[in-house]
């Protein structure tokens, strides 16, 4: 790429004169794929662009993107960028009193959204956001009768016009950015407290697209399913920077219910999950495995043992056996081929997951059918990543090596720091926060606590924060335990507490599909998630979990001692809605240990059973009370020895 | 398991709604159409040519015919055979009597003409229904092998009733031999197979199944009772029509009205029913398996006697035969009343979802 | 809200009487239906509802009694007919193509906009091939519109009772009606499904202009939704106005007395 | 004119065994709602089975009937349990299609039994003209016509006491109304159905019988349930006097149509005649001589 | 799959013939004939008279010329698809290929004049199948030996003439020709139309509808016409339903005459009282009592082998039909080895054979068939051979010959059978074979 292209509008105008009808973007929609090519894409922004201008958007200005993954909405970004503004994209399923923080944080005059639902909940927060002032959809359905909005169509018909009227207008403005302009501002999840708007800048964000590309080799033929929340730094990084950058083909799904068979459809070659998504797909397989005739589920199993086996060798040009080469050749016909295509992975070349720890067993899964995936470790702040696991040299257990061009050291504390190009330029508004984490030597403090292995990996123990001690002073991460639980599919969520005490006790949540289907087969009649939960044969089964978690854990010294002695299934499961978890799904540990303080009293103070009345938010937004007797279960720990026969 | 459909996505309507959208039948098709243009000629002999191929590709076509309309159209028909003799001796006519006539042009014609007896026929479908047709239909089963017998016009007057097909040449070619016979049957069976199956996934096939599922909804939505029970008895009899001609042309040669029988019409039943109703594909399965069935069970029988030195009651296999298929008819409609067709489906739907169940 | 222009009467019958062997399903009916609006048929179980639908499109012929359509009188009419001029219809039993998927089924409501011959279908040439893509994306926009995407391809007869009916509202909007006739499209739906279609009745009403005639026994939706209401009792009306007026009408609150609603 | 009378007394009697196979039809189809395509292959069966026992094993004449009635009997049960029972509640035009699967099946069972030849059979009723009344009018009339219209008209008398006087009777007339209603008041359907197919397997026997003197026994015995199904529809599918009636009908008109209309058209058009009648016939009246005009709710 | 299916059949049918596959000295007959169906009578009985005359050749003499003879059955139900296939299958089979295809049936050999012709394998329809067939000229393949349907019609009116005491009496007579309406059956009536002209006796032909088991109308309609003869053409179970349809109408039996496929034990049996007096044609007689058939009886059966089921039925008319077939097919054989040597011989070998057979009535002796059959002598020109049939009468319980062998109207028949061979030649662009260079 020339020097010159240092924005990502002069990127996206590259691609419409090099490529101008290698597909761009596409979406399924009236049943198929449409297609726009980059040079449509580079009119339809430029189109955007002028409807903005001449709604009067201006340099500088934020612009709200808020809905899924549209190709309208991922251009508005371009449209803004091109103008010299910044897109806020901001996670679409957040209920309008969160919308008014970010809102207002950002000081957004213009927004872009989706649809109905979207419009209606901005107008609800708009009388608290006094500067937003232009609210344009594009999905007009239910809309007719809506005042004093502008649909996505009227807007670039005014922008045509505006074109018309101001020829020179357009390129000028594209040709005021400059590299070190901010490029999109995004909403940190806020794990703990307000969310902080991340300042990133073509350059930051360039690099990080380049670094990436050019470490896995991606090219306008790659293929992407764009379907993780937008105001996501992931999405935001392999849906609009590499997009841009590499000039490949994004692809909306039609729906959120669709995302799995919209996959299959179009086969990405590039592919992006967090764990959590990975990990449904395998209880998705194992689930319907379970249904499938005795010889099938024979030939399954004797095949997957001997991916188990070798898979994750041979995708790591590690040699094997010749009888094994020629087993996983068979098992690459009969299984692993057949599954890898009804996952719709068949022609994934690199598959990254990120965003919290996945199970080894999933890793080597996945691996060991031939899928590339490898996990990547970073933040907003970064740009997504700033480790990669290299091709033929992924670990399970670690986030890979630094990325090209970033500097990564481990701080006194323990305390991962990052230091490159693509760190952010600071925290809207925060110059305190900014500063905080941003030491003096450019060093970004991660807030994770980690170290480097013999090999150069980095490996992430937990939050740094969140990293505490038993009473005994034995080290305790609970996140490393949790994980732990939830990589087995029976196990939806799990919340491990221990920090100051003497043992470790946990809430789990069962995984209702996974559960149900074992449930069912053993024709167990249930009537919903609490009865489910509440059986004394899902006891049995969950405790049979924790009684395989600990025998792992009690094998490493270090962690023998946060096994965990004593669980419960929690009579709800947790809902971002009542905050339990964050937008991201990640689990608000404090919150939720405050929240149901009477189980974790209960659970430490040796009580089998407790009542507890709990506040829930319907989907309506309806409020009400749900209330259980829980049991709480003992399970067994193990010593070394004992430990050591289980495992 | 053989599918892997991921990353066949369809970018435009064209694209979503071509016969085989999946590429994995792309290729099965062009495979069997290469198989049969190219490797059956090549390796086939005259036995398999002309007793077996020829006569399968032929009531592959007729069951088809039938399919469109007891299959596709909800009309049940046992007069099969009959616009089969009418599609024979129309073709026979055709280039009897008009000089000059090309072979295809009088195989076309031979189906209009199947295709106008058809409707005359089909006309008391309007007022009657299910095996009350079925009946009616079989009034034109004996009456127009009765007045082909009957009126010497329609054989030359031929002393026996027989008619003899003339010799085939199309540009100055003979189709004499079995295997140019074989082409030439193959050739026309492939392009009325797929005009047959574009015409069911088109608003025509929509219109016969929205008459076959739910008459009145038909009409309500606005599709003519009449015109489209009839366009499905005309269309219907047009296959059976060139069927017929093909019958007498290329495979006997030589046919009487008799030939043209009830059982006749029968065993074209049976292929749709062992086959596949309401269904392309199951017509040839159906075709296949009573076309060759008998032939299998009449050539192990010699040998078996053979081998076993035991000397089988004359017409046992014949009556096994016969106690087979209707067991068999029986057996489908109990336990998958579409056929082979649906076994293939199924089969292939596993082969989709391949390892899952479901 | 009030953006719909409710015009002039566009169906009128009169004196309609419709007897079966000896039984009378309708004795001289008379009402009218304007445009644009919503008009609900409603009375108890026999009281002659479904017949007068049929009788509006076709299926049922009247042995008295006129109908006018449109500025036309007409004693009869097949009803194939009656869909050419823009009269659509759903069934009070779904009355569905079961051996079809919901993309053709709903394809069959675009049958009369279709010009191609039966031979133009067969090689698939020229207006064939084009009418099928172009009313493809008609269906699609209506698919979208009823948000069954995810459904296109299933055979309609695996689908629940709810989406079986809102794939008939679809088959019937596919022809883009002036005149729609709905037999109790929310029976045996649960209080969501209701909602949804009475959503969607209101929309087609709204977005298209289409002119509703629709019976229904949720006393509640039809309120709800109805511009005028038409109460048949015994195959006889007797009542006809605006909710309110028929919610205060005695002989409707007589007919309707020991009915639960 | 004397002429004429015979054609037509010769007609309305060769009618009455039209009627005698067409019974079978309306009975199964009374209770089940079947349209039996293999009753015709019923009557070759049960004449076969009577000429193999009569003949090939030297049974008494009435215990080969007696045997034969087993059979059928047999025939008509495992018909109720393998082929009926299974494919309940499918389209009445699957059954029918199932009826011909089964008559293959059981035309290749009776020959397999009883070989391929033309078997003649006597039941000691010789088909020759009455001389009596040949003497005194000049008619010809069969005493084995009129033999067999005196069993026709007794096996319906008797089917019509069974049907409103026998308590299995009326349950049958209860099944024909309203499957549904007759299983909700507790009548077993499918002891019912099997019962039906036995007496339909009897009266099979009887026409069996009958045209097996008459034509001798063979695989073509089977045709005659093809000119039983215009007598159908003429009389309705559901009506015993209908079949009788439609007999009638049918039998006198395909012959005076032969004898007097053939010889104009080269003749031979006794075949598909009664079609063309019964066709002509449906147009006016789609529900028969006595069927119900049916309406159609939507 | 046609390939598999093909292999496994292959490897079925090896499975069968490894006894015999290694003895290449053999001559191989396909049998196609019928089992079941409306005409299985005639089929079971005249291939049960065939196979077993060529097992009592083998038995007795070791085959024909020490070239063992073979052959492979094949269910045609008589109907002409089947009946093509089976003759495909089979034509090839043998170290030779189908010595000679007899279909047994008028359709099936229709079916197959030009494929055979095409194949060069001749055809004998014996009694059956194209008359004008009997033109060699235009049919070089195809023998419908001993007697055509036209030549067998003169002599039955020869035999009326006689009954009636001179032909001259046919004069004003009234015969109704009642037959199957099918291309057998439609194949007599010009040839009784010719006649009818010639004699100046009325003939109303009346059709049966297949399978004729409906008769009553037709017979209603033969009474009312009062015919003094009634030609019974029919076939199957046709037979003995206008037997009886006869006697229902009073129709007096002795008068109605039946051509040779109306005129077997199974056609007058089933009749039972109805069928005494009725007379029919036959190129064969019945009985037993001829050397040929005991010694069957005593090579064949007398081992516990034979393909009767029913005993009873050797020295039937079908079955010494069947024989007749069998000697017929043996003596061309053996008149082809005359010219080519005692090997395997190639169709055309065998088709040379049978053109140039020669059964005088020593050879009949010698072959123990004295009156058993016709002697015939077959040429070029001549493809028919004998003409004459001999006439039966049905006692009640067996088959009477009441006369020699009537010749039939050759001057009639011969012209007309020129004349339609050469309208069929020119139909099909054959040209007449010079017979005079044929040797």
């Amino acid at each position: 790429m020339a020097g010159t292209l240092d924005t990502f509008p002069r990127l996206m105008l590259e691609h419409a004169r090099v490529r101008p009808d290698h597909p761009a973007t596409r979406e399924k929609d009236l049943g198929i794929w449409q297609t726009w090519t980059w040079r449509q894409v580079a009119d339809e922004v430029r189109a955007l662009a002028c409807g903005l201008a001449s709604q009067g958007f201006r340099r500088g200005m934020h612009l709200a993107i808020i809905g899924d993954n549209r190709p309208r909405l991922y251009w508005s970004m371009l449209a803004a960028q091109c103008l010299g503004g910044v897109p806020v994209p901001m996670y679409q399923d957040a209920p309008a009193a969160e919308f008014v923080f970010v809102l207002n944080d950002a000081e957004i005059d213009f927004a872009i959204v989706e649809d109905q639902e979207q419009v209606d909940k901005v107008l609800e927060a708009k009388p608290q956001v006094p500067t937003l002032a232009h609210i344009c959809y594009d999905d007009p359905r239910g809309l007719r009768n809506y005042e004093g909005i502008l649909s996505f169509e009227r807007l670039q018909a005014l922008g045509r016009e505006f074109d018309r009227a101001n020829p020179g207008f357009f390129d000028a403005e594209v040709a005021k950015g400059g590299a070190d302009d901010v490029s999109v501002m995004l909403y940190t999840s806020g794990t703990t407290g307000k969310p902080k708007g991340v300042r990133q800048t073509h350059s930051a964000f360039i690099a990080a697209a380049r670094g990436g590309c050019e470490f896995d080799r991606l090219g306008p033929s790659d293929s992407v399913l764009s379907y993780l929340p937008m105001a996501w730094v992931g999405d935001h990084l392999f849906s609009i920077a590499q997009w841009v950058y590499a000039g490949f083909t994004i692809n909306c799904p039609e729906s959120g219910d669709t995302v799995l068979t919209d996959l299959r459809e179009i086969g990405p070659t590039y592919y992006f999950a967090p764990p959590r998504i990975f990990e449904n797909l395998l209880t998705q397989v194992m689930i319907r495995m379970e249904d499938a005739a005795a010889p099938k589920r024979w030939i399954f199993r004797r095949f997957m043992d001997v991916a188990r086996r070798c898979g994750a060798e041979k995708l790591d040009g590690k040699p094997i056996a010749a009888s094994d080469r020629a087993l996983y050749a068979l098992g690459n016909l009969l299984v692993y081929g057949p599954l890898r295509n009804v996952l719709g992975m068949s022609r994934i070349r690199v598959a990254y997951t990120a965003g919290a720890a996945i199970g080894p067993d999933l890793f080597r899964f996945y691996r060991s059918i031939g899928v590339n995936l490898k996990q990547l470790y970073g933040s907003t702040e970064t740009c997504a990543y700033c480790c990669l696991q290299p091709d033929g040299g992924v670990k399970l257990d670690t986030v890979g090596m630094p990325a090209p061009g970033v500097e990564v050291k481990i701080g006194e504390s323990g305390e991962v720091l990052v230091r490159g190009p693509m760190l952010l330029k600071e925290y809207y508004k925060r110059p305190d926060a900014t500063a905080e984490a941003i030491d003096r030597d450019g060093f970004f403090h991660t807030g994770d606590a980690g170290y480097f292995g013999a090999d150069g990996h980095l490996r992430i123990i937990d939050r740094a924060k969140d990293v505490g001690a038993l009473a005994s002073g034995a080290m305790f991460a609970p996140n490393f335990i949790e994980n732990k639980l939830k990589f087995f599919p029976h196990v939806k969520e799990a919340v491990a507490f221990g920090h100051g005490r003497d043992k470790v006790c946990a809430f789990v949540n069962i995984d209702v599909g996974s559960v149900g289907n074992w449930a069912e087969r053993r024709g167990l009649p249930y009537s919903g998630y609490a009865d489910l939960a509440a059986k004394p044969e899902v006891y049995e089964l969950i405790r049979e979990c924790v009684e395989q978690v600990n025998a792992e854990l009690a094998s490493d010294p270090a962690l023998a001692s946060s096994q965990v002695s004593r669980f419960l299934i929690l009579h709800k499961e947790l809902d971002p809605d009542d905050d339990e978890l964050t937008r991201t799904r990640k689990v608000r540990r404090s919150f939720v240990a405050e929240k149901y303080a009477v189980l974790v009293d209960a659970l430490y103070g040796g009580k089998s059973v407790q009542h507890i009345v709990t506040q829930v938010k319907f989907e309506d937004g309806r409020s009400g009370t749900v209330a259980a007797d829980l049991r709480i279960v003992d399970t067994p720990t193990f010593g070394p020895d004992a430990a050591r026969k289980a495992a | 398991m053989l599918y892997r459909e991921a990353g066949q996505f369809k970018s435009s309507y064209a694209a979503d709604q071509q016969i085989f959208p999946i590429r994995q039948d792309r290729i099965a098709v062009g495979a069997v159409l290469v198989f049969a243009f190219i490797v059956v000629p090549l390796t086939a002999d005259q036995y398999w040519l002309s007793a077996i191929l020829v006569p399968f590709l032929i009531f592959s076509l007729a069951a088809i015919g039938l399919n469109l309309l007891t299959g596709y159209a909800g009309q049940l028909s046992l007069g099969t055979a009959a616009f089969m003799a009418v599609g024979a001796f129309a073709a026979y006519n055709f280039l009897l009597r008009v000089p000059g006539m090309p072979v295809l042009v009088a195989f076309v014609l031979a189906g209009a003409c199947a295709a106008l007896v058809g409707i005359l026929f089909g006309l008391p479908s309007l007022r009657i229904k299910g095996f009350y047709l079925a009946v009616a239909t079989l009034a034109a089963q004996f009456f127009i092998v009765w007045a082909l017998t009957k009126f010497g016009w329609f054989s030359n007057y031929s002393s026996s009733g027989v008619i003899n097909a003339q010799k085939i040449e199309i540009l100055g070619y003979r189709f004499d031999s079995p295997l140019s016979k074989y082409l030439l049957t193959l050739s026309i069976v492939a392009v009325l197979a797929l005009a047959a199956k574009n015409m069911v996934r088109g608003t025509v096939g929509r219109s016969w199944m929205a008459v076959r599922d739910m008459d009145v909804a038909a009409e309500v939505i606005g599709f003519p009772m009449l015109r489209t029970k009839l366009s499905a008895f005309a269309v219907s009899s047009f296959y059976c029509g060139v069927a017929g001609a093909l019958y007498a042309f290329c495979y006997l040669g030589t046919v009487e009205p008799e030939g043209f029988n009830l059982d006749l019409s029968f065993r074209i039943l049976f292929m749709i029913i062992l086959g596949g109703v309401g269904s392309i594909l199951g017509s040839f399965l159906g075709a296949a398996f009573i076309v060759l069935f008998p032939i299998f069970l009449n050539s192990v029988a010699g040998p078996l006697e053979h081998a076993i030195g035991v000397k089988l009651p004359a017409g046992l296999m014949s009556n096994l035969e016969l106690m087979i298929f209707g067991a068999l008819i029986i057996l489908f409609l109990i336990v998958e009343p579409h056929g082979l067709a649906r076994l293939w489906q199924i089969g292939k739907e596993k082969l989709r979802l391949w390892p899952f169940p479901h | 809200m009030e953006q719909r222009r409710i015009g002039e009467v566009i169906l009128r019958l009169e004196d309609i009487s419709l007897a079966f062997g000896g039984v009378k399903a309708l004795s001289e009916v008379s009402f009218d239906v304007r445009e644009h609006e919503v008009r609900a048929i409603i009375g108890p179980n026999g009281a002659g509802k479904s017949s007068m639908l049929n009788v509006i499109n076709g299926v049922y012929h009247p042995q008295v009694g006129r109908i006018t359509y449109r500025g036309t009188q007409r004693q009869q009419m097949v009803p194939h007919e009656a869909a050419r001029q823009g009269i659509a219809r759903t069934f009070q039993n779904i009355a569905l193509f079961k051996g079809m998927s919901v993309l053709d089924n709903i394809m069959t409501g675009r049958n009369l906009k279709m010009k191609a011959t039966i031979l133009e279908q067969a090689i698939r040439f020229g207006r064939a091939g084009r009418e099928e893509l172009e009313h493809r994306r008609k269906v699609e926009e209506i698919i979208d519109f009823l948000q069954i995407q995810h459904i296109r391809r299933t055979p309609v007869g695996k689908l629940p009772y709810g989406l079986q009916k809102r794939v008939e509202l679809a088959r019937a909007l596919a022809a883009e009606p002036d005149l729609l006739l709905l037999d109790e499209p929310m029976a045996g739906m649960n209080v969501e499904e209701k909602q949804d279609m009475c959503r969607f009745v209101l929309d087609v009403n709204e977005q298209y202009g289409t002119t509703i005639v629709l019976i229904e026994h949720d006393m509640g939706v039809v309120m709800d939704i109805s511009d005028r209401v038409v109460v048949l009792d015994y195959g006889r009306k007797i009542g006809d106005g605006t909710p309110d007026d028929v919610r205060a009408n005695k002989a409707v609150i007589d007919a309707y007395l020991g009915v639960a609603h | 004119m004397a002429f004429f009378f015979e054609v037509l007394i010769g007609g309305l009697l060769s009618g009455v065994m039209y009627s005698l196979v067409a019974l079978g039809f309306v009975l199964i189809y009374k209770a089940s709602g079947v349209f039996n395509f293999a009753q015709g292959a019923m009557v070759f069966f049960a004449a076969m089975a009577f000429v193999v026992l009569l003949q090939d094993h030297g049974v008494n004449f009435w215990i080969a009937f007696a045997l034969a009635l087993g059979m059928m009997i047999l025939l008509g049960l495992a018909t109720e349990k393998f082929v009926l029972r299974p494919l309940v509640n499918q389209p009445q035009i699957t059954l029918f299609m199932a009826t011909i699967g089964l008559t293959f099946f059981i035309e290749g069972l009776a020959q397999l039994l009883g070989g391929a030849n033309v078997r003649g059979l006597d039941i000691g009723i010789q088909d020759e003209p009455i001389a009596a009344i040949a003497n005194a009018t000049g008619i010809n009339v069969s005493r084995f016509d009129l033999a067999a219209a005196g069993v026709a008209a007794v096996l319906v008398t008797s089917l019509a006491l069974f049907f409103s006087r026998t308590r299995i009777g009326r349950a049958l007339r209860a099944v024909a109304d309203d499957h549904q209603a007759a299983l909700a008041v507790g009548i077993p359907l499918h002891q019912i159905w099997g019962i039906v197919w036995a007496v339909a397997g009897f009266v099979a026997l009887v026409a069996g019988m009958l045209w097996g003197a008459r034509n001798g026994v063979q695989f073509a015995l089977t045709f005659v349930a093809l000119k039983a199904l215009p007598v159908l529809i003429l009389g309705g599918f559901e009506s015993i006097p209908g079949a009788i009636l439609g007999g009638l009908i049918i039998g006198a008109a395909e012959k005076l149509a032969e004898v007097y209309l053939g010889p104009f058209v080269g003749g031979g058009i006794e075949g598909w005649f009664p079609y063309v009648l019964a066709l002509l016939f449906l147009l006016v009246r789609p529900e028969g001589l006595f069927g119900e005009k049916h309406i159609d709710r939507v | 799959m046609m390939r598999a299916l093909k292999s496994a059949l292959a490897g079925v049918a090896m499975l069968g013939f490894a006894a015999s596959a290694q003895a290449q000295n053999e001559q191989f007959i396909p049998m196609a004939g019928y089992w079941v169906g409306p005409y299985a009578a005639g089929g079971s009985g005249i291939y049960g008279g065939f196979i077993d005359y060529l097992d009592m050749v083998n038995a007795r003499d070791g085959g024909v010329g020490g070239v063992k003879l073979t052959y492979e059955k094949c269910e045609t139900e008589y109907n002409n698809a089947r009946g093509v296939e089976c003759y495909e299958r089979l034509k090839k089979k043998g170290p030779t290929g189908a010595s000679v295809f007899h279909p047994l049936s008028t359709g099936i050999t229709y079916s197959l004049i030009d494929k055979a012709t095409a194949d060069k394998i001749p055809i004998i329809s014996m009694g059956y199948g194209r008359t004008d067939a009997s033109d060699g000229r235009y049919f070089p393949y195809i023998f419908p030996l001993v007697t055509n349907y036209w030549s067998q019609n003169t002599a039955k009116i020869k035999f009326i003439g006689q009954r009636e005491g001179g032909m001259d009496k046919l004069k004003g007579k009234k015969i109704v020709n009642i037959y199957h309406d099918s291309a057998y059956g439609k194949e007599t009536i010009p040839v009784l139309d010719a006649q009818a002209k010639k004699y100046g006796f009325a003939v109303t032909h009346i059709a049966v509808p297949h399978p004729g088991n409906e008769q009553g109308s037709q017979w209603l309609q033969i009474r009312q016409i009062r015919p003094d003869w009634v030609i019974l053409r029919g076939w199957g179970v046709m037979n003995p339903t206008a037997l009886k349809a006869a006697a229902k109408v009073g129709f007096p039996r002795d008068k109605m005459i039946g051509v040779w496929w109306s005129g077997a034990e199974e056609d007058t049996i089933p009749a039972g009282d109805a069928a005494k007096g009725y007379i029919a044609a036959g190129f064969n007689v019945a009985g037993e009592n001829y050397p040929v058939v005991q010694d069957i009886k005593k090579h064949v059966y007398a081992k516990g082998k034979g393909e009767m089921e029913d005993k009873s039925r050797i020295g039937s008319i079908y079955y010494n039909r069947g024989v007749v077939h069998g000697i017929i097919t043996v003596e061309a054989i053996r008149k082809a080895q005359e010219k080519y040597g005692k090997k395997p011989l190639t169709p055309e070998q065998v088709r040379w054979g049978i053109e140039n057979l020669n059964i005088d009535e020593a050879r009949l002796k010698a072959l123990g068939a004295t009156g058993f059959m016709q002697a015939l002598k077959v040429s070029c020109l001549d493809h028919e051979g004998g003409g004459a049939v001999k006439f039966q009468q049905w006692d009640g319980t067996k088959w009477k010959v009441i006369t020699d062998w009537i010749q039939p109207d050759r001057e009639l028949v011969r012209p007309m059978i020129e004349q339609s061979a050469a309208a069929y030649g020119k139909e099909k662009n054959i040209a007449p074979r010079d017979c005079s260079k044929e040797s």
